[in-house]
């Protein structure tokens, strides 16, 4: 598909480019485009970013635009807020979604209330990044997937993008909402590479994505359960289904229409959530189609999510923890296997 | 000092007639802090606040009828009744709230500064917040960056001993909060909370080494609240007597007795100021009477902004 | 129902106590008990408890088993986690649900992976209490029901009384439970009353109950959101309408066996949940209800959640961001009036 | 040390083999904080450290070869292979993590402190942590609290002058931790982290201080880490220069001189305790590699107690 923000048809060269690159070049085109971002975090600066994203940018952009802040999470999410709201256009990123808890305060009762508390007065344009996601055996306390749970607070936007064009595009758009965008970047992601055309630009934050259009089923992903949605799709083809694989790319606000339009066609769907099962936003998901497509439905609707351990570090069950291609293959085949009505 | 006095005392009539709800908290007997840092403020310095703040929302010149409006519920309040006593908010005067978990301004307050020093204004924000918030980590790590960054922020400590019914020496190792300060390497000093000309010095002072570029201060404010913390403490805590004795501080009536020692205020004047606040605050709770609610289909407005055009601050 | 651990049939009288007393009888009871148990949080004990619950127990167990603490919400939940593998037995009280955010890493990173990180060697027999809730006017900052919400993390137990016999029993239980269990109390409760058998002793922290059995329809809720339920099912009666009411007590690990039997035999459900509808907890158990029960279904399941909206101070405006019984009586005639399959 | 250093220069190999994974963060270089401060502790004391912590597991007589499991993820391991080379822990000795988020297990220590002194018993817990951890809220909250109560808890900072690649002076305005201490009226001094002597010393007076009702310490013992922050680090933050000069002092060395200038260890032993900890180290390894994996239908164990019996600690 075709890149939300291009201008027009224009010939230009496609490089390829790494995921982390693309969200490297997002930012140094906001630090280049106003002059009112700059980029906050640990380790953002002399360290280059814990997953090397900034690498580079304080040579380009010099101390001021880019803050390396002390271990204090919570001050400086607050500080971001805060400065958000004294006209500046931070980009803040949290190191690891794990750290985020300690910020959570600010997250949800500053950044989430203020414009509702001040009767509509005061808007916080802040942009909180961060890495989310397993996979790397870094344990139970480096190992979390918590971007469908704060999708709970009302007030925030979170998004989730999977693609080498959303990491380049989004960082763009939410820079220009007025209000906390919450970006969740799967580490596993960073190393992946793909094309990205030279005049990339931004692309809206919501709105779920058809990624692969297919008839027999519909597989619902976001993040780094994309690729393995993809995968399952590829796997699922050899046993001659056609599965439908739609990008959520927004976790909050979910976008029903794209979810219902698909699932109400396929009558049959599976969603992927890194996530811990209870009450991850599969749940959710589930229960808007349970609620919307009621009569529509031909199966229960399968959720292949994280398993509900604290992530262990032998590979092997961290594997098993996590969602797999072939899981999600096994369930797209027992919902397939259900007898419809 | 009248004014938010006479507001006060009035607050705690209306909230025994059910017409303000939710939490109250009286600002009585610490007016004279809000009013001595205030003064010395420019118009677009910003303020910041927790859930004790009708005296700083008075004293920074937000109209008695919006603040009794909001507690009121009403759309005329300065949150459209959205926020009530904990949580008014002001534009026109960068009146930041209004917070009401204790310590969580200090980060704002720090990303207000820093806005001001990446943008190059000369600006100042001040931060209030009381003594039971120095034991929060916001206040360290809120003090640390500041001073690390070299922000312009005005720390305020009121020191009314109490946070909630928790004494101070129950809550912190050491009882200095300007000590405390020099772990960070910034200037503070204690500060008579009950001597509003004093306060008015202290401010002056700190606020000019803070808009000069020496970064932030800390106040210690020394104060104390002659009501209970909220509209339901029955004050098992700290005795009769402590209250009495600091009643004797009044800050009002010591400001009062300093100017007429010095001949400045006769009694019908001061009776004329009395009279003065006391209109007012009629006035304000007739104004706040005579609102209107928001419409229940209108609940969810305000989650998120509502044209993406009007962005910004 | 019987109290679930009375000791058999003793004739004791059964005085009518609020639900602020049931908790402080409970508090009192488990600092006789053992030794090993003591009461921590803020304004605890000179003040009383913020909601009273605690008054009188400083003076009958004096400093060190009650123990007021500075405003240090991450570090005396920490400690309260550091204390109980120390080989005692806390009951950390954080004021509210609202500040329990502060100390959110700690009840995560700590409190629910220990026992796994370890390998089984250190379990956390910690309890936490919180009021929860909104409904007072107490605005966007101090109205916050996230126990839904908590129940997404694997690790720790999330109990909700809403019973005067539950506020009474759950404690000990959860004391006696070798791993984390977070109580939450919802502030409107406090207030309430009811008997209480003087032997009424320890429940079960699992399992939800039936409080009303009924045929046409199910209606499930928890804490705050039962009385509401069973006041729906009261104007329902006037309609004709039979509800079976049931308290979910538990929301980690949630009662599937009993949901499903319910559901299963009346086919149509509403759930009652306080909470922010996208990621409440009413969604995993609709989802659940989906997966489970998809062929016995006659209707969609309906969810009576709070307003996605962080919560406004006007009554009027908060009256309409919390669910009602007349919200709930809505939902269940309509779920009613579906065609069925 | 030599078995430390020789533990931790073989994890590095296997971390290129990839029998190792995750993430690992080595000791080399700050031997001597773990080993002089360890030393001094009884077996009923406690442990709480950080995901840099594999000295300090071996100093406290944790096996080389159940560790090494951990981090070749085998049931044999400390944590059954769950936690991996950042949660190392041990019921045995009283080992606490293995804490992988900074500032972590600072209140994890004043709860068990807490705990030894409701319980009457003579116990120190020890609690390390780097200098990064000290811009966290958790320390300051942890270090008042501690204070306030007078809690039997030896606070180690490890100040090696980086967090990741964050030197301290840019994430701290005042430099002095022991300065910080102060605002808690905790007593602190400053250790030479390089001599193993001097950290023994120190560490021997402030446990016997904390073991005698006196409250809690802090000691802030001043080291460098010689390797990377962890296996992805690319250095770009330090002159090579200056890692070089610290190498000069290395921990190792420097008390092997000392021994040697002092005619107590020839060359010969040298050898030989070297020979020794790479025969510790190969056995470890061995072990490991001879290791199992927990079966994946175990996989959600250990997420709740298995029998409500076997409670407590
Ligand atoms: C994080 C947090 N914890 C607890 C509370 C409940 N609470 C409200 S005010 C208060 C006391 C604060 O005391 P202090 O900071 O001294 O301010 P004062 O009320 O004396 O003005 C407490 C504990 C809260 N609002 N936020
Ligand atoms: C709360 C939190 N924030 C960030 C991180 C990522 N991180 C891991 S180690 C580290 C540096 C810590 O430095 P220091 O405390 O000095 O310990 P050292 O690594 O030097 O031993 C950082 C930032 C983390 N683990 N936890
Ligand atoms: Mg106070
Ligand atoms: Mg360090």
């Amino acid at each position: 598909m075709s890149a939300t923000g291009g201008n027009g048809p224009t010939t230009t060269s496609t490089p390829t480019v790494t995921y982390r690159e693309a969200v490297r070049e997002a930012i140094r085109e906001a630090l280049t485009r106003d002059e009112r971002v700059f980029l906050m975090g640990e380790d953002v600066g002399r360290y280059g970013g814990c997953y090397a994203v900034s690498k580079g940018l304080l040579d380009e952009f010099g101390e001021a635009r880019i803050r390396d802040t002390p271990l204090s999470e919570s001050t400086f999410v607050g500080a971001g807020i805060g400065a958000a709201m004294g006209g500046m256009r931070p980009i803040v990123e949290i190191m690891t979604v794990n750290f985020s808890l300690l910020a959570l305060d600010q997250i949800l009762n500053t950044a989430a209330t203020f414009l509702h508390m001040s009767g509509g007065q005061f808007n916080v344009p802040v942009v909180i990044r961060m890495a989310t996601g397993g996979g790397r055996q870094l344990a139970a306390q480096h190992s979390h997937s918590l971007e469908g749970w704060y999708a709970h607070i009302p007030g925030i936007k979170v998004v989730t993008p999977a693609t080498i064009r959303d990491a380049r595009g989004m960082l763009w758009t939410a820079l220009e909402d007025p209000d906390p965008v919450l970006i969740f970047e799967n580490a596993l992601l960073y190393d992946t590479e793909g094309p990205l055309p030279q005049d990339a630009g931004p692309v809206p934050l919501e709105g779920a994505e058809v990624m692969r259009p297919g008839d027999n089923l519909t597989l619902l992903a976001y993040g780094g359960g994309l690729r393995k949605a993809l995968e399952a799709a590829t796997l699922l083809e050899g046993e001659g289904v056609d599965a439908e694989v739609i990008d959520l790319r927004c976790l909050r606000p979910l976008d029903d229409d794209t979810i219902l339009k698909s699932v109400g066609r396929t009558r049959r769907a599976v969603i992927v959530d890194d996530g811990w099962r209870s009450g991850s936003i599969s749940a959710e998901i589930a229960a808007r189609i349970g609620e919307q497509a009621f009569w529509e439905m031909d199966a229960p609707v399968e959720r292949v999510c994280g398993a509900e351990v604290p992530m262990p570090y032998a590979g092997h069950l961290e594997q098993a923890a996590l969602p797999s291609p072939t899981e999600i293959l096994e369930a797209a085949l027992r919902t397939l296997a259900r007898p419809g009505r | 000092m009248l004014l938010i006095r006479r507001f006060e005392e009035k607050s705690a009539e209306l909230y025994q007639e059910e017409k303000i709800r939710g939490f109250l908290h009286l600002y009585i007997g610490q007016e004279a802090v809000a009013v001595g840092t205030l003064d010395v403020l420019e118009p677009d310095d910003a303020v910041v606040a927790t859930y004790r703040e009708h005296g700083h929302a008075l004293a920074r010149g937000i109209g008695a009828g919006p603040i009794m409006a909001e507690m009121f519920g009403k759309v005329e309040g300065t949150s459209r009744g959205r926020g009530g006593s904990m949580h008014i908010f002001d534009a026109a005067t960068r009146f930041y709230g209004g917070n009401a978990i204790v310590g969580g301004g200090l980060p704002l307050a720090v990303g207000l500064a820093l806005a001001d020093h990446l943008r190059g204004l000369q600006r100042v924000t001040v931060c209030f917040f009381g003594e039971g918030a120095v034991a929060e980590g916001e206040f360290h790590e809120s003090l640390n960056l500041a001073s690390l960054w070299k922000l312009p922020v005005l720390f305020c400590c009121e020191n009314n001993l109490y946070a909630m019914g928790t004494a101070l020496e129950r809550s912190e190792s050491e009882l200095d909060v300007a000590v405390k300060a020099a772990s960070y390497e910034m200037p503070a000093w204690p500060v008579d909370g009950m001597d509003v000309l004093a306060v008015r010095d202290a401010a002056r002072r700190a606020v000019d080494a803070v808009r000069g570029g020496g970064g932030p201060y800390l106040l210690e404010l020394r104060t104390y609240r002659f009501r209970a913390h909220s509209m339901f403490d029955p004050e098992l805590y700290r005795p009769k007597e402590e209250v009495e004795a600091w009643k004797k501080q009044d800050p009002i009536d010591g400001f009062v007795g300093k100017l007429q020692e010095a001949d400045l205020l006769s009694d019908d004047e001061l009776e004329a100021l009395k009279a003065d606040a006391e209109a007012d605050v009629d006035e304000a709770v007739a104004f706040a009477e005579a609102g209107t609610l928001e419409p229940v289909s209108d609940l969810t407005r305000f989650v998120y902004s509502e044209d993406p055009a009007e962005e910004g601050s």
